[in-house]
């Protein structure tokens, strides 16, 4: 069968296959450039249309977190936890379980690293990752309960994981305004954790002032690697991929579907607790109300964003809060209202998994390759 | 950062002080900030000042940075900012700029610097704080004698009372604790006094949610509903209409700002917390250069920055004999002679 | 114990009931609309936001009430519209942008309220009036019922209707027939001829429209002003309706019924002395357990899951 | 409907067609092909050739990158299926475009739904649906969910769609694949009806001997081009593969008798409650290493239930399954597979592929966690990568490179993926449901010799086919399958005809119950239903 007169047609094919998919790589990373300034295009005219003043207030926005060193470490800031959020809910969407549960898992990390951070004396390095170990156990129990309730009951998990933030969210606030709260203080917030058990400040490694950065940014990038590494690398991701994609194929081949969703919402909640840990151990060095403001929510962004693969998230992370320190430094600048930095926030999450404009362009050049031959 | 001021610190080109409003919040709230924002445009027009006004947002993630960025601005000489959720961020950033000024509403820096903040005694921020729970008392007091006195026309057989506060936490308990005590005074009992969060996703601004509790409570036979709950309180107003029962306003003079006529009719008075007031009389001091910097000043029912509206509308509802209980209860208050407890 | 018991036989919390129900019911039966249509509606919170914002300013300009509400929900069927371009036009994902919708929706209402009326807050400076309620005359005098159904308002009214009319609409009409076909097999209605983007277009226009009355209820009914970002998450419980009803009218129906009832009881328990953030998670633990339960017996029966639009 | 066709010139026709896929593969080369109106025009070629892609291009569904579409004598820009059907173009798809949750009759009335006034008359529907049925021979249970039934019923729900819309041009991508004979037969009178009305109708198919039946004419393609046009009556089976492969292909399977050794399945007893679709009741039977068993049956009398028990993606309610000794009772898939068993399921959409991951990801799912995939916990994708080529190039699949999803390969390249991945895990006992579903000539007889071989090596193969041409040639035994019971056990397939196997398909005749376990050990005979008649009465001839 292998030496029939195909082979040169398809050996043609094969040629013609890879320039393609070299040629889709590319236009594929031009295009998402090109969406974005779209989109940034767009929010220009939204702002000469509310009578602001585009040009400053874009200065502002593109080269205001990079203007000092300080808000360099408030955007690495922001993108660890954003970051690790995103790869939290990119691990169950990669099973096509949309988990939106990063926000209970937080939360619970939070509590778990607290709990170790503030009241259990431990040596210098142990202080560290107890209670980041404490954190990720905490979410991935918190990611185990939609991921049985799915797996084992076919309990829908978008109910299960909305349920479940509205309730841990509000337990924590209880805590946090009762039992946990520190004695004394007038101020809603819990104690601080022990000096040892802090995440080390980027500052005290580069001598410069970072802001709240800290060594977190790493644990972020290795957290992605590895989380790469088990979609691609190990037989459990190859098991989450294949029931994402097709669980009737999955269970046929052997996969046992249900043990890779729980893992896959386990591994995600794991990952969501270390983002509590940093904001606890990293940025507030305690317990406050409400601490990761909207960050879980952001992170389905970032997760989609990236396709939901894990060094994508990263990319994504790292532009998203880009954005959002920049609108920040937007607002507090320019005569830019919060309400704008909204609405231009808006446009350009909309536009920017618009893929139609790559795909329109990608389908001209093969069909004008196809004309010429 | 560095420690900012190093050109021009002195004042705008214009020669005027500027002061920059941090709000980790936003404005609209009908309240706390709104009102902080009304009293320092007033302080802009009437004594020269400039004012920017930066808003953080309810985004807490954002907050720090925030006030580190607006505090290496020099583009101010007097940042004010309120609430106990941002002392830690003041204490931090008022010795890293020494050369400017720092306004801090409704809650006190560590002037002791014990807890790693201040390192400088905060000599250069001034910081007050109100005690509500002397506007709460005095709303428990009248509550309390209205009903006893069958004062309220159409609720005259209810003995209860409503609190309906935004969220339990100590400055809005602190209301609360006030009203106990003040109903108590009067003679009445705990248990007439209904207490219910509006909690939820938006505490202070989900005026349906709002609603339903204030008709909630007036279904179980409360006379009046006092919101403490910013923009869900406008839901209490709505309520007491189609209730037909009535309600005392909070913070500012809700008569006033209410639009529709049933509603402010409802209204018996509003409790004030006028943090507008004491940042105008903050910003007064500061241009004769009599504010005092590095100490805390606590201001209440003495200092006019907590009281109760009394108005034609107050006088129509009230009969006399409440109203001048209440007013001895207030100089009872004010001489010291009463201590009201704190739920600090 | 007891007088929970009286609280929840008496008819003003069973009216009570009807009224916190009815933005999750209308806002859930658009979530359902649109799921079918096989495009994930995340963005119900802001539609419902631009209807309730619009509607009372317009309401509050024009001065009429009518206009107003109809004006509120044609923006709520232009965002679901701009949803759906999104999605069919430019392939971006339908998740991000219903959020990137609804941050839009939050940033644009509270930029037209303030720059309208000069105030961060909301229209409560601007009478705008609230929609008409409904009596009818035979049913006010029924000593219960009565007092449940009378004087509520005309949107609690629809919403209960939404129910029927979804129903029908799904399994007796060509439209709704259509609709599913499209939402479950995309190809398949292709292949036979049927304009699949007309059909989901005409799909997420419905959901928003649902969505805007349910928008429209809030400013315009419950209380008759807008308060920026007054929607409070309302969206998301109705998400929750429509996958804890099983993509199918009368279950999404009973499940907004049940958040509302169960907020209704939160509320009239909410004056019992526990730490009120506890009070308040009753509604969200009851449906995880029912969740389960409903799950498990489902699981029992050998029945499966219906499966989202997205991802 | 039906708008705007010129008298003269052919019904539909292809001008200088190209198509090139989104990926960069070619996929029709500069076709020209013209159908005159009222003609069966048979279109044959190997998998991949792109005789689903030209056909989608005269449906609507693919846009051509070169070339002209001309439909009833004009040259026609189809934007969709939409312009396509009203112009009077009807398809049958090779995948079928079913809508699960809907019943057989909402699926067949689709688009064109009876009733007044924006309303669906379902009663009309059923009952439109039940006399075209009826009409075309082509049985359906109207009322069925779509997801409830067999993949035959579906397939036959596909043609009644076409059928409904009263089409002029009728396309049919190989809708007999898995169809009995008997049905096929109904629905070729059918065709020939439609095109004595002057319908066209263009029909594909691997089964060259179908092709010879019902076709006028037959055009060959080739990579993507057609290589020549045939009158029917003078082309032989032989000739059309010839053409289609470009050499002298035998289509002959050359089959030493087989050697069966110790028994490895073996079955007792079992029963199977379905909750939809056909139960089980009271199975007994053996295959031993060595030796192709076949199973027939008219679709949906068990055959897949039984398929699916014994892969173990239905739990038996009684009765024992052992493989090579391990008793299957309580083990899972993986279980079952680690005991094992191949499958390859009948529906290679449902659950036979990840359509979109890589061919690669695809050949796995079974041997993921092991070496040299493998090893300690670690994937390998080099490993996987190799692994694939190996088997695209031993399994001939036409695809560039092993990275391509399974979704962008035809039909019958898909099937190959399935029969390589299952093949080479080298089988103790090989599960094969329609193997060659949808698959060319040329990988017809390349997937005989692959099961002969796997029986050679001492495979245990039950093979469960609709096409019972395949199975007398392969079987080494026959089982018959009626109602869910076993009706026919033929140890000698040698001389076995169709017609003959037919009639206990039927009911017409049945073995007796000490034929049917003749040699099984240990079989308690009250356990045993001893009566094989079906409950539809047909127990006419009861015995042998
Ligand atoms: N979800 C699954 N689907 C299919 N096979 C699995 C699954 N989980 C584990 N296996 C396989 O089952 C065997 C049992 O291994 P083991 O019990 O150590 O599981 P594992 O690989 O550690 O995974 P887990 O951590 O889920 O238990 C291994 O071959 C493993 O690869
Ligand atoms: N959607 C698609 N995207 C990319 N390539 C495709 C797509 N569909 C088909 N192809 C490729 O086009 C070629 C022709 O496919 P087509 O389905 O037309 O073959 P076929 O002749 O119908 O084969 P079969 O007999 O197996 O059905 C194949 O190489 C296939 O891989
Ligand atoms: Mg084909
Ligand atoms: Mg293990």
């Amino acid at each position: 069968m292998t030496t029939t007169p195909m082979t040169l047609i398809e050996s043609e094919d094969r040629r013609e296959y890879r320039v393609t998919r070299r040629r889709d790589l590319a236009v594929d990373l031009s295009m998402t450039l090109a969406t974005i300034l779209a989109a940034l295009a767009i929010g220009f005219l939204v702002m000469l249309v509310t009578g602001n003043d585009p040009v400053k207030a874009y200065e502002a926005m593109l080269t205001g977190p990079l203007d000092r060193s300080f808000r360099v470490g408030r955007w690495l800031e922001d993108a660890t936890t954003l970051t690790l959020l995103g790869l939290s809910v990119a691990i169950p969407f990669r099973a096509r379980q949309i988990s939106l549960g990063a926000e209970s898992q937080v939360y619970a990390g939070a509590l778990a690293a607290a709990a170790v951070a503030v009241f259990l004396p431990l040596p210098p390095v142990a202080a560290v990752l107890v209670p980041l170990f404490a954190a990720a156990t905490a979410g991935a129990g918190m990611g185990f309960v939609p991921g049985a309730m799915k797996a084992r009951l076919g309990a829908n998990e978008i109910v299960a994981t909305l349920m479940l933030n509205a309730i841990v969210v509000r337990v924590y606030d209880y805590l946090v305004n009762g039992p946990l709260k520190e004695p004394g203080s007038s101020a809603v917030h819990s104690r601080s954790i022990q000096q040892d058990s802090a995440l080390t400040p980027l500052s005290d490694w580069f001598g410069i002032p970072l802001g709240r950065a800290n060594i977190g940014l790493f644990l972020m990038l290795l957290t992605a690697i590895a989380l790469w590494l088990l979609i691609t690398r190990t037989p459990l991701g190859y098991r989450i991929r294949m029931t994402g994609s097709n669980p009737d194929f999955a269970e046929y081949g052997g996969i046992r579907v249900p043990r890779a969703i729980e893992w896959s919402f386990v591994i995600g909640g794991a990952v969501a607790g270390l983002a509590g840990a940093h904001l606890v151990q990293g940025v507030y060095g305690r317990l406050e109300p409400g601490l990761a403001g909207s960050l879980a929510f952001e992170g389905i962004v970032v997760a989609l964003l990236a396709r939901n693969n894990p060094l994508v998230v990263v990319v994504a992370g790292l532009f998203y809060s880009y954005l959002r320190a920049g609108g920040d430094i937007m607002e507090q600048q320019t005569d830019v209202g919060t309400e704008i930095v909204v609405v231009i926030q808006a446009v350009i999450v909309l536009l920017v998994t618009a893929q139609a404009l790559p795909d329109l362009l990608k389908r001209r050049i093969a069909r004008r390759q196809a004309g010429v031959r | 950062g560095g420690s900012g001021g190093d050109e021009n610190s002195g004042a705008a080109a214009s020669g005027k002080p500027r002061i920059k409003l941090v709000i980790n919040g936003g404005l609209g709230d009908k309240s706390f900030f709104d009102s902080a924002y009304e009293g320092l445009k007033k302080a802009e027009k009437d004594l020269g000042y400039e004012l920017k006004v930066v808003e953080l947002g309810s985004d807490r993630t954002k907050w720090e940075p925030g006030f580190e960025d607006a505090a290496s601005a020099d583009d101010y000489d007097i940042l004010a900012a309120g609430t106990f959720e941002v002392t830690d961020y003041i204490g931090e950033l008022a010795p890293q700029f020494p050369d400017k000024k720092f306004w801090l509403f409704d809650a006190p820096v560590d002037y002791t610097g014990k807890n790693g903040t201040c390192s400088n005694k905060c000599e250069n921020v001034y910081s007050v704080t109100f005690k509500q729970n002397e506007g709460g008392y005095l709303a428990g007091f009248l509550a309390e004698k209205l009903v006893a006195e069958k004062s309220l026309k159409g609720a005259e057989s209810l003995k209860k009372v409503g609190v309906m506060p935004g969220v339990k936490i100590p400055v809005i308990e602190d209301f609360v604790v006030g009203f106990k005590a003040g109903f108590k005074e009067a003679g009445g009992r705990n248990s007439d006094v209904l207490v219910q969060y509006v909690g939820g996703d938006k505490p202070f601004g989900d005026p349906a949610k709002g609603k339903e509790i204030s008709t909630a409570m007036y279904g179980q036979g409360a006379a009046l509903v006092w919101p403490v709950a910013g923009l869900s309180g406008l839901g209490t107003f709505e309520s007491a209409v189609s209730a037909e029962r009535y309600t005392f306003g909070v913070d500012s003079d809700q008569y006033q700002t209410l639009t529709d006529q049933a509603q402010k009719d409802t209204v018996v008075t509003s409790i004030l917390k006028n943090v507008g007031n004491a940042l105008y009389k903050a910003a007064q001091d500061d241009r004769k250069d009599s504010l005092k910097y590095g100490a805390v000043d606590t201001v209440g029912l003495a200092d006019d920055a907590v009281g109760y509206v009394d108005d034609d509308h107050f006088k129509e509802l009230v009969p006399q004999k409440t109203r001048t209980e209440l007013q001895e209860a207030a100089d009872k208050v004010k001489s010291g002679s009463v201590t009201v407890p704190s739920a600090f | 114990m007891n007088s929970v018991i009286d609280v929840v036989f008496s008819s003003a919390f069973l009216a009570a009931v009807l009224r916190v129900a009815t933005p999750y019911l209308l806002a859930a039966f658009g979530g359902l609309v649109a799921e079918r249509a096989g495009i994930s509606n995340i963005a119900l919170e802001g539609q419902m936001l631009s209807a309730a914002c619009t509607g009372a300013l317009v309401a509050g300009y024009s001065g009429s009430v009518a206009v107003g509400a109809l004006c509120g929900v044609a923006v709520a069927v232009l965002l679901g519209l701009l949803l759906a371009a999104l999605r069919l036009e430019l392939g971006a994902d339908a998740i991000i942008a219903g959020i990137g919708l609804n941050l839009l929706a939050s940033g644009g209402t509270a930029y037209a309220v303030y720059s309208l009326l000069d105030d961060k807050g909301g229209t409560s400076g601007l009478k705008s009036g609230s929609l008409p309620t409904v009596t009818l005359p035979g049913i006010e005098s029924i000593p219960v019922v009565g007092e449940v159904l009378s004087g509520q308002n005309m949107v609690t009214w629809l919403a209960f209707l939404a129910a029927p009319f979804v129903a029908w609409l799904f399994y007796r009409t060509r439209f709704g027939f259509r609709l599913r076909a499209v939402g479950e097999m995309p190809d398949a209605a292709a292949s036979v001829g049927i304009p699949v983007r007309h059909v989901q277009y005409a799909g997420l226009a419905l959901s928003g429209a649902l969505a805007g009355l349910a928008g429209v209820f809030l400013s315009m009914g419950y209380v008759s002003f807008f308060v920026r970002d007054m929607t409070a998450g309302r969206g998301f419980i109705a998400l929750a309706a429509v996958f804890l009803g099983g993509l199918r009218p009368w279950g999404v129906f009973l499940a907004a019924l049940g958040f509302g009832a169960a907020e209704a009881l939160a509320v009239q328990l909410g004056t019992m002395d526990v730490p009120p953030q506890l009070v308040s998670t009753i509604p969200y633990a009851m449906t995880l357990v029912a969740l389960a339960l409903y799950a498990w017996r489902r699981k029992r029966r050998g029945l499966t899951q219906e499966t989202a639009a997205s991802l | 409907m039906n708008e705007s066709w010129a008298d003269a010139g052919p019904a539909v026709a292809a001008h200088a067609v190209t198509k090139t896929y989104g990926n960069g593969v070619r996929a029709v080369r500069g076709v020209d092909l013209e159908v005159p109106s009222g003609e069966i025009r048979a279109v044959v070629g190997e998998n991949g050739a792109g005789k689903s892609t030209l056909m989608k291009m005269f449906y609507g569904l693919e846009q051509p990158s070169s070339g002209e579409i001309l439909i009833g004598g004009r040259p026609r820009v189809l934007r969709g299926p939409g312009s396509a059907i009203a112009l009077g173009v009807g398809m049958v798809h090779q995948n079928l475009m079913l809508v699960p949750s809907f019943t057989v009759a909402q699926n067949v009335v689709l688009g064109v739904e009876p009733g007044q006034r924006g309303l669906v008359d379902s009663r009309a529907a059923v009952e439109t649906t039940a006399l075209l049925a009826e009409e075309s021979g082509l049985a359906v249970d109207p009322k069925a969910r779509v997801d409830e039934v067999s993949v035959g019923m579906r397939q036959r729900t596909e043609i009644l769609k076409a059928l409904h819309r009263r089409a002029r041009v009728l396309i049919l991508d190989e809708p007999t694949a898995v169809l009995t004979p008997q049905e096929t037969e109904d629905l070729f009178a059918a065709v020939r009806r439609l095109r004595d009305g002057g319908m066209t109708v263009l029909f594909i198919s691997h089964k060259l001997r179908e092709v010879r039946e019902i076709s006028d004419k037959v055009s060959v393609m080739r990579a993507g081009s057609l290589v020549g046009t045939v009158a029917t009556a003078d082309a032989t089976e032989r000739s059309l593969a010839a053409m289609m492969v470009g050499r002298d292909l035998s289509l002959d399977v050359d089959r030493a008798p087989a050697r069966p050794a110790e028994v490895t399945l073996r079955v007792r007893d079992l029963a199977y409650d379905a909750p939809t679709g056909q139960s089980l009741h009271g199975l007994g039977f053996d295959v031993a290493a060595g030796e192709i068993v076949g199973v027939a049956g008219i679709e949906g009398h068990g055959q897949s239930e039984l398929a699916e028990v014994l892969a173990g993606l239905r739990r038996p309610t009684t009765g024992t399954v052992s493989v090579g000794g391990t008793d299957t009772a309580g083990l899972d898939v993986a279980g079952h597979r680690r005991a094992g068993i191949g499958y390859v399921p009948e529906d290679r959409l449902y659950n036979g592929a990840a359509l979109d991951e890589s061919i690669a990801d695809n050949l796995v799912v079974d041997r993921h966690d092991r070496p040299p995939l493998a090893r300690r916990g670690v994937l390998h994708p080099g490993a996987v990568r190799t692994h694939a080529e190996r088997l695209i190039e031993e399994y001939a699949i036409r695809t560039p490179d092993p990275s391509v999803p399974v979704r962008a390969l035809s039909g019958g390249n898909m099937q190959k993926v399935i029969v390589a991945r299952e093949l080479s895990a080298g089988p103790r006992l090989l599960i094969a449901s329609q193997v060659t579903r949808g698959v060319d000539v040329g990988a017809m007889r390349f997937m005989y010799e692959r099961l002969v071989a796997a029986r050679d090596a001492g495979a245990a193969v039950l093979l469960i086919s609709a096409d019972l041409t395949e199975l007398l040639a392969l079987s080494d035994r026959l089982l018959v399958l009626k109602d869910g019971r076993l009706v026919g056990r033929f140890d000698d397939t040698a001389g076995l005809t169709e017609k003959r196997v037919g009639l206990y398909m039927l009911g017409v005749e049945h073995h007796d119950q000490e034929q049917l376990t003749a040699g099984l050990d240990d079989v308690e005979p009250d356990d045993v239903e001893s009566d094989g008649v079906g409950p539809d009465g047909s127990g006419e001839a009861s015995a042998v």
